[in-house]
């Protein structure tokens, strides 16, 4: 029951980072780790050791797309070649693998790229209305960590970060 | 001073408001340069228009071409652009596999080096075509004429490659942007807010997105090399695959993916040194890059050059009477100057690369590595058209260099990459913002533990070697400022 | 004008010979001839103007006239044909010489000359079709009754008995060729249409 | 006549829809002729049963390109003619054509043919119809005009059959004796030595029988004759179990010296005395198998090997070689042509090759008597260079009031030294029965535009006759294109009703034609069935096999006064004026497939060019594509030069055929024409042109252009495109074969 | 539908030309010429003109390399040394040579060119789509281009009556070439198969053979042991399919030959070597 969002604006990661650390000491009893996000202008190299780990499944979709892709282009190839008979050309056989294989290579990378792209803009979120809590600083170099929290203690935790050195918090209403 | 500062490639100690700030600048309010170079694209696509409108009404004998010049300028052309085309994505993604860090602040500009000469590549193709409004024949549609194209031809291996290539290099840039995407949509007001806005697609950098964004990434990264190396060796098949002296050669494919790589780089290099130039970018285009562009440009030279090699001396002892005779015409008959011209530019002036002071004399390198595209250029055409001037059948043999249509709407082509990449500079940040921040960031605890390993080097004995740390006024990166 | 009274005499007996042998056929739809799979794919035909417009349903729905008494070559050469006007006159020497389509064809035939007909069913220059091979193939071999023929024509030339003016209502496109090759194992090499 | 009703109504012309707008190329949307209703399809009037639409018909004829009177057979479709083949009944061709009988088509369909009849009214040409063109022709020369018949002429390239019978009945109507009949491509002194030393002016040659063929100079694959014929039996020659070996002796290699075992070219003027220098050698070993008298003897003496030598400049073990393979391989054959005849000596030269045939004892076994036609007046009149210079004399005298034309272009061949051109404007009266407008044509002034032949009837009876005596029939192949041409013939017969009422009866040339053939006399032909069948047969090969006369040849010496051409200080250099296969003497230089089909030695097309000898060409600094100027005593041409070695150093070689000033779009304006500046030299005792005995000096004039001709590599290069094996190995393999 | 076609033919349709190819050859038409006789008269060229429509292209067409001629007839001299070629030229008629094995059939985008069940080596037209790359893998350099509409300014009024309606006249942009006058040999399939009888020696020959003053072009059906050219095949000893090495022969010096053979694009045309007499 927790109906409210909080983002706290930090100067740097490392700021950003004690806090993490302290809410994962349970400095706050309603605050789970696994429900803090944090925003960056860059990518951290240790935020999953600090955060925990937040797997991402992209690869499978990519390996389905690349299967598909290949498959894909042997039988439609060879169908077409053997609707085709028009085909056998310079003493080849009508459906000559050698070249087909070329053609399955592109395709194979050809869907892979495509599935990946289409499945990151799935996963990440992207192209999706989100809440409106965000600072144009985030995009400069201030770190943002975003809570949510219910009004009871909505001001306890304010003060928490406060008192660790939050540059600004902004809240909405869930 | 230590290595990782003596070649560090950035000032570590840049604001990253000033990152943004500067790159913001570079978009807007373009310069009386900018005006006049747009003009001259201009023009030459206008003559390359016109060219091509004469042409395609009165038909390709417009070109010069005859019966055994088939194919000519148009072709090399062709491969020259797709050539250039693989620097780009290739360097970026294998650099980026490799984590070499100096590749952040040049590969964005790289990128879009990859996808516009990718469609100028395109559209030779179709002037080369005799009937190009029956183009669309060579996709693979269902028609109910039951008729399909000829997937031994590796014109149509062509058709899926660069396909495949420019949507999925196209896809790489515009991923790898996203995040400036956003940062632009932060700090930019009017049409271009609302532009960005939607290009960011909703960019939020928080850690699911940059997580996902990462191994996106990486992925299309690993993607993109082995279609780049697949998508020259197919354009390569278009003469590997004939059974023409000069062209049924067995190291084509990676000669031309080396011979692609080359003139990528050597693009790199003058494009690096035109922006550094007209956007001041002298902080992040800092010469220690150049000088790691060049080495990189020097070792592919070097493949190169080896591969020439290699071709001659195996068309020697191959003692194929047909090859041979087109070595020796080549390199002793009429095509001789230009022949040399190739080997010049292409073999002996890369040794410039070689000395420190050169690499980073910006005027040399411009000069350089112009001339080294010249070298590529000419040898796209060594391929092309002595081949064809010198086949199998005497009675066919026969000298072309062209007419003025044909020129005309080769050098248009240049006027036509040109215009894309002026627009681009001006829309799209040519370095990427939110990389040189990480840069930064990494460098700088890359010093911080320099730093402490020499406070430990003091403990250990009083001497105090001289001038520690980085100064601001040591900073290679303001030199030639 | 002799040898002409001479003409006129023989194509009014084989007109005769004709009429006589054509059984009362059912005018509901064109039946299709049943050793065929009929070719798919309509087209809305433009209307023609022709000299004289010539009313096929007139001759073959109610004269019942065979085909190929007119369109003579069909079975010998890669056209089918148009009449020599001595054939038309054949008749109309002496039938409805009162009316004016027949009186512009006396003309003509007077004059000496023929009427330039347009051509409808017309395919590519780069096609290279030949009637008697079809004809031979659904008529002939396939011991198909030629009082019929009609129906094998109206394959490709549709519902002609029930025009004046023969309209175009096949595509007549590659497509449409190709599909019927493909079901009743026509050729299927290029150059055995394209020239 | 219901044979000849038939034949005019199914020659008619169907619309010709689709045919000539094919194109397969252009499918850009806008021209997809799949739109209802585009083209136009017409009927015939009245059905001809074998005459379908959509099926090509083949009707035999005759080729008029040249005289050899080839059998034709041509395809026709929808009434229009698309394709000619040679006709395998014809004796001549056997089934065969060349180039130019191919081309017949595009003089057929020619863009600049004259349509209408001109006349010339205040000094120009202009259209008139046939009715004022015939009345200006009965008042000039009807039995009303006061035409005096001595003051008549007509020029004629040869005529034979039915053809001649008019043009000489005609001149006899009006009393002239004036008929010039020129060719430029002829072999008249090779004519006239045979009629004297063998009493035979055409004897049959057999190629097959011979197993070494001598010639000196004679293109007998390209202007020789009857090409198409020699070269048929060339091939016989060639194939035979032993194959026959070929040397050509000649200053500029021509198509057949391209195809000799040997070839070398002797001094020019001089191949006379290298004939005799040769039986000289062979009688003084007793080689000869016929014997010759003393006086020949003594003669002979004086052309010992090394004046033969120093002459010739031919040397004396290849005259060795020579005289023993004529020798080792009897039965040859022996033979001359244009560039041994068309010198001033030309006679005794031909005379002197001649002696070879006879002492080596190939007459009556190479060499055999041939057939004649049996009725004179139909046998061919052929012609020369003679009747050239007697026209101009005629000309300049003042002599024609009347001049006819027809079937030659003598404005055009003539040197300017002849000044025909001015010569012309004293003729008060002068028609032209032309096709073209080429150059004569234009300066007459009454134009009367012909039938095409493959739009005439007529009859051609071969010069030379190779089975039998046998007369070709010519046929219309389709109706006219044009309908104000008339059938040369037709004119013919209707002058000749302007007076004397013996052609009355003939409607027209085909009823003539037609009734002639079908009465001719037992003593032609012996006639087999009906009239019907006759004509039938006629019809379907287009041959007429007769009885021919033939006169057992009567070998004969002359006396041989031969002299070898005396040199000339001012003008080194002998200008070699070269006929060759397609363009012939330029009649044919407004057919697009002759002038871009490749010359067959020099490759060039659409131009003239000099051809000249390495050394030569080194001498004068030129190369490929640099212009020379040929300067003789009357006149110069500039040129673009063809460096080869296949010509004598001391000759220059241009081709004849281009270089006209009129002749319509392919022809006017292009080239040069190298008999313009001939000197008027003629051959002593014929009194033909001595064309190749021009002397001309060449200059190097510092021009160059692109020499447009085939093919760019000279040489194989290596390649091995072109494979040459030895005769021996030939005659390994083949015979085992 | 064609799913279950491969999944029932996929060995049949990965056989090769050595292994018979896909469908069974039901004619190979091929030629023989006997360079010894072959005079250079030119007379095939002019007669291949006549019946295929070719364009004349005019002098500055043809100076530019831009000539129609489907079949042409190369001259070479190769006597280098000596005053004078004593033993003449070398003359060779060169037109497509209708290749088995043809490097111009695979290369091509849309499968224009191809190979038909007659063994010979189709152009379609009206499929071109103008990449040329068939011509530029022609070793032998018979493959022509339309690079310009010549049948603008080719065939003035009324010379446009000759053009053969069996052929269709080529706009630019499209490649042709010598089709070994297949419309004749349609003609004479079609009429044979209207009498009820095989396909005849004699039947049908192509212009240039027809109209050769000494009948050095040879044309006709390998397929049929009895035709002419089947014969003069056996005789010289040069077979059909990979090259024809000298070693496979009697006697080495037979003369039949296949021109670029070791290049094993088994070639249709056979020609004869030219002979010279060398003891003159």
């Amino acid at each position: 029951m927790s109906n409210h969002r909080l983002l706290a604006m930090f100067k740097d990661f490392d700021d950003a980072f004690e806090v993490v650390d302290k809410i994962k000491g349970k400095a706050l009893s309603t605050v789970h780790i696994d429900d803090v996000t944090m925003m960056s202008p860059i990518e951290h190299p240790q935020i999953d050791e600090k955060l925990g780990n937040r797997p991402s499944n992209i690869g499978y979709f990519t390996l389905m797309g690349a299967i598909f892709g290949v498959s894909f282009g042997f039988v439609f190839l060879s169908a077409a070649q053997a609707s085709f008979l028009v085909q056998p050309q310079g003493g080849k056989p009508v459906i000559p693998l050698p070249t087909n294989f070329v053609l399955m290579y592109e395709m194979l990378i050809f869907f892979a790229v495509w599935t990946t792209v289409i499945t990151f803009l799935g996963m990440s979120g992207l192209l999706s209305r989100r809440g409106t809590l965000y600072s144009e600083k985030l995009t400069v170099d201030e770190i943002g960590l975003v809570v949510e929290v219910s009004d009871t203690e909505l001001e306890s935790v304010k003060d928490f970060f406060k008192e660790n050195q939050a540059l600004e918090i902004r809240e909405e209403k869930v | 001073m230590s290595q990782v500062i003596q070649d560090k490639v950035i000032d570590e100690k840049l604001e990253w408001s000033r990152i943004n700030a500067d790159v913001i600048a570079s978009m807007q309010n373009p310069r009386l340069a900018y005006w006049i170079t747009m003009a001259i694209c201009i023009l030459m696509v206008a003559v390359a228009v016109a060219a091509e409108v004469y042409q395609y009404k009165y038909g390709l004998g417009a070109g010069g071409l005859n019966n055994p010049h088939m194919w000519d300028m148009y072709i090399a052309t062709f491969v020259f652009w797709i050539g250039m085309s693989h620097a780009g994505t290739l360097l970026s993604a294998i650099l980026h596999i490799i984590h070499a860090q100096w590749r952040k602040p040049i590969y964005r500009f790289a990128e879009a080096m990859t996808t516009f000469s990718l469609m100028t590549a395109g559209i030779f193709p179709m002037i080369h075509l005799g009937r190009v409004w029956n183009l669309y024949w060579v996709l693979p549609y269902v028609s109910d004429r039951g008729i399909w194209p000829n997937f031994r031809s590796p014109l149509v291996w062509d058709a899926f490659a660069i396909s495949t290539y420019l949507s999925s290099s196209a896809l790489f840039l515009f991923i790898g942007m996203i995040p400036d995407m956003a940062i632009l949509r932060d700090h930019t007001t009017g049409w271009r807010k609302k532009l960005y806005g939607m290009l960011c697609l909703g960019w939020r950098g928080d850690d699911r997105q940059w997580r996902n964004f990462r191994r996106t990434y990486m992925l299309l990264a690993c993607f993109l090399i082995p279609l780049a190396i697949s998508v020259h060796s197919i354009v390569s098949s278009d003469f590997a695959m004939s059974i023409m002296p000069g062209w049924h050669v067995t190291t084509f494919p990676p000669y031309f993916v080396a011979g692609a790589l080359y003139s990528g780089c050597a693009a790199i290099m003058t494009l690096f040194v035109a922006l550094r130039y007209f956007f001041r970018m002298e902080e992040y285009m800092t010469l220690n890059i150049m000088e790691k562009t060049a080495k990189l440009t020097f070792a592919i030279a070097m493949v190169w050059t080896y591969l020439n090699l290699i071709e001659f001396s195996a068309t020697w002892y191959g003692h194929n009477i047909y090859d041979k005779e087109l070595l020796i015409d080549k390199a002793t008959g009429v095509y001789a100057p230009i022949f040399w011209t190739m080997i010049f530019s292409g073999m002996v002036v890369p040794f410039t690369l070689c000395f420190q002071k050169l690499r980073r004399h910006m005027p040399t390198m411009l000069v350089v590595s112009i001339l080294l595209n010249l070298g590529m250029y000419v040898e796209r055409w060594m391929i092309v058209a002595p081949t064809l001037a010198m086949s199998h059948s005497a009675h066919q043999w026969d000298i072309l260099f062209g007419t003025v249509i044909q020129w005309g709407i080769v050098f248009g082509s240049f006027g036509w990459f040109g215009l894309l990449f002026l627009i681009f500079v001006k829309l799209f940040p040519c370095v990427s913002m939110y990389e040189v921040k990480e840069l930064c960031f990494h460098l700088k605890h890359e010093i911080e533990e320099e730093e402490r390993e020499k406070q430990h080097a003091i403990k250990a004995d009083t001497k105090v070697p001289a001038g520690g740390g980085a100064s601001p006024a040591g900073n290679p990166g303001l030199e030639g400022a | 004008m002799k040898i002409v009274t001479l003409k006129q005499l023989v194509s009014m007996s084989l007109f005769a010979l004709a009429v006589a042998l054509l059984p009362a056929t059912s005018f509901a739809e064109l039946p299709v001839p049943s050793h065929v799979i009929p070719p798919v794919g309509e087209h809305a035909g433009e209307d023609v103007p022709q000299p004289i417009e010539f009313p096929h349903d007139r001759h073959v729905k109610d004269m019942k006239i065979n085909c190929m008494y007119c369109h003579t070559y069909a079975r010998r050469s890669k056209v089918a044909g148009i009449p020599p006007t001595s054939k038309c006159m054949g008749c109309h020497k002496v039938i409805a010489t009162d009316k004016p389509r027949i009186q512009a064809l006396t003309k003509y035939w007077e004059k000496g000359e023929s009427p330039r007909w347009k051509k409808v069913h017309d395919v590519p220059d780069y096609v290279h079709f030949t009637h008697e091979k079809h004809i031979r193939k659904f008529v002939f071999d396939a011991d198909f009754p030629v009082e019929d023929v009609q129906q094998v024509c109206g394959l490709c030339h549709g519902e002609v008995r029930e025009m004046t003016v023969a309209e175009k209502t096949k595509p007549l496109n590659m497509g449409f060729c190709q599909r019927c090759h493909e079901a009743n194992g026509g050729p299927a090499d290029c150059w055995s249409c394209h020239k | 006549m219901s044979v000849k009703v038939n034949r005019r109504k199914f020659l008619k012309m169907l619309g010709w829809g689709g045919a000539g707008t094919a194109l397969a190329g252009c499918d850009m949307p806008t021209t997809v002729t799949l739109e209802e209703g585009k083209e136009e399809v017409v009927s015939y009037l009245m059905p001809e049963e074998y005459v379908i639409p959509g099926i090509g018909v083949w009707y035999a004829s005759t080729c008029t390109q040249c005289e050899a009177a080839c059998g034709l057979h041509g395809r026709v479709r929808e009434g229009r003619v698309l394709k000619l083949e040679g006709s395998p009944d014809s004796p001549v061709n056997h089934g065969n054509t060349c180039m130019m009988g191919q081309s017949g088509l595009q003089s057929h369909y020619n863009p600049d043919r004259i349509t209408m009849p001109m006349m010339r009214k205040s000094g120009t040409l202009q259209a008139v119809s046939w009715d004022d063109a015939m009345a200006e022709l009965s008042k000039r020369i009807g039995p009303s005009s006061s035409v005096d018949g001595n003051r008549v002429g007509m020029v004629t390239g040869t005529v034979s059959g039915h053809q001649a019978v008019l043009v000489n009945d005609l001149l006899g109507q009006l009393g002239s004796k004036n008929h010039y009949v020129h060719e430029l491509v002829n072999s008249s002194v090779w004519r006239m030595v045979s009629r004297d030393m063998l009493g035979d002016e055409t004897p049959k040659l057999n190629f097959d029988k011979a197993r070494v063929v001598l010639s000196f100079g004679a293109d007998f694959m390209g202007t020789w004759g009857s090409p198409v014929h020699n070269m048929g039996e060339y091939a016989k020659f060639r194939k035979g179990d032993e194959r026959g070996t070929l040397v050509q002796i000649e200053p500029k290699m021509t198509m057949t010296g391209a195809n000799a075992d040997l070839w070398l070219p002797a001094n020019p003027g001089t191949e006379g005395a290298l004939a005799l220098g040769i039986a000289n050698f062979i009688i003084s070993r007793g080689w000869n198998l016929v014997d010759v008298p003393s006086r020949v003897r003594e003669t002979l003496k004086q052309y010992d090997l090394d004046t033969v030598e120093k002459v010739t400049g031919i040397n004396v073990e290849k005259i060795k070689r020579i005289a023993a393979l004529l020798s080792e391989r009897s039965p040859s054959l022996i033979l001359a042509g244009a560039s041994v005849e068309n010198h001033e000596n030309g006679y005794d030269s031909v005379a002197a090759i001649m002696l070879l045939n006879l002492i080596m004892g190939n007459v009556g076994n190479t060499i055999e008597a041939s057939a004649k036609f049996a009725e004179s007046s139909m046998q061919p009149k052929q012609g020369g260079t003679k009747d050239l210079l007697l026209l101009a004399k005629a000309l300049n005298g003042k002599k024609l009031d009347v001049l006819f034309t027809y079937n030659t272009n003598p404005v055009f061949t003539a040197p300017d030294v002849l000044q025909l051109q001015t010569g012309l404007a004293n003729v008060g009266f002068k028609v032209a029965f032309s096709m073209f407008p080429d150059e004569t044509t234009l300066s007459a002034d009454l134009v009367l535009p012909i039938h095409s032949g493959m739009e005439e009837w007529g009859t051609h009876v071969p010069a030379y006759q190779s089975e039998g005596a046998i007369m070709s029939f010519q046929q219309p192949l389709m109706e006219p294109i044009n309908k104000d041409t008339r059938g040369f013939g037709d004119i013919m017969l209707s002058l000749l009703k302007l007076r004397g009422k013996d052609y009355a009866k003939f409607e027209d040339y085909y009823s003539f034609v037609q009734t002639s053939l079908l009465n001719m006399p037992s003593s032609i032909v012996t006639s087999t069935g009906s009239k019907e069948e006759t004509w039938n047969s006629i019809l379907q090969t287009g041959i007429i096999k007769t009885k021919g006369v033939t006169k057992p040849l009567k070998p004969k010496l002359v006396d041989m006064r031969y002299k070898p051409s005396a040199g000339n200080s001012e003008y080194p250099m002998h200008l070699v004026p070269t006929a060759k296969l397609g363009m012939w003497d330029g009649r044919h230089a407004n057919l697009p497939w002759i002038q871009e089909a490749p010359d067959q030695i020099a490759k060039v097309v659409w131009g003239s060019w000099a051809e000249l000898h390495p050394k030569k060409a080194a001498e004068l600094g030129v190369k490929n594509g640099d212009y020379v100027r040929v300067t003789s005593a009357s006149g110069s041409v500039e040129a673009q030069v063809y460096v080869h070695k296949g010509i004598h150093p001391d000759a220059i070689a241009v081709p004849v055929g281009q270089g006209h000033e009129e002749y319509g779009r392919y022809a006017k304006g292009r080239g040069v024409n190298p008999l313009k500046i001939l000197n008027p030299l003629m051959e002593k005792r014929t009194g033909e042109l001595a064309t190749y005995a021009t002397r001309v000096k060449v200059t190097n004039v510092h021009k160059t252009s692109k020499l447009v001709k085939m093919g760019s590599s000279e040489v194989q290069a290596g390649r091995k495109i072109v494979r040459t094996v030895s005769s021996s190995v030939y005659r390994r393999t083949e015979r085992e074969g | 539908m064609s799913l279950k076609n491969i999944l029932e033919n996929f060995s049949y349709y990965r056989r090769d030309a050595e292994m018979g190819g896909h469908h069974e050859y039901e004619h190979r038409y091929a030629m023989a010429i006997d360079l010894d006789i072959c005079t250079g008269c030119n007379a095939c060229s002019t007669a291949c003109y006549a019946e295929n429509n070719l364009p004349v292209v005019g002098k500055e067409r043809f100076e530019a390399n831009q000539a129609m001629h489907w079949l042409r007839v190369e001259r070479y001299w190769d006597e280098i040394e000596g005053d004078y070629p004593e033993q003449g030229a070398k003359m060779i008629p060169m037109m497509c040579q209708q290749c088995g094995a043809a490097t111009c059939e695979p290369v091509c985008p849309v499968a224009a060119t191809y190979h038909t069940p007659d063994g010979l080596n189709a152009q379609v037209y009206n499929r071109c789509i103008g990449s040329r790359y068939c011509s530029n893998n022609c070793p032998f350099r018979v493959r022509y281009f339309n690079f310009w509409s010549y049948y603008e300014d080719s065939w003035p009024e009324p010379l446009q009556m000759q053009l053969n309606p069996d052929l269709s006249v080529r706009d630019k942009g499209v490649m042709e070439k010598c089709t070994f006058c297949v419309q004749r040999i349609r003609v004479a399939k079609d009429t044979a198969q209207r009498e009820e009888r095989p396909l005849a020696d004699g039947d049908f020959t192509t212009a240039c053979a027809q109209a050769c003053p000494t009948d050095a072009i040879i044309f006709g059906d390998t397929m049929d042991p009895n035709s002419q050219v089947s014969k003069a095949w056996a005789k010289h000893q040069v077979h059909r399919g990979p090259v024809t090495a000298k070693k496979d022969k009697a006697d080495e010096e037979i003369r039949g030959y296949r021109v670029f053979d070791e290049l094993n694009v088994d070639p249709s045309v056979m020609y004869l070597e030219r002979v010279r007499d060398t003891e003159v």
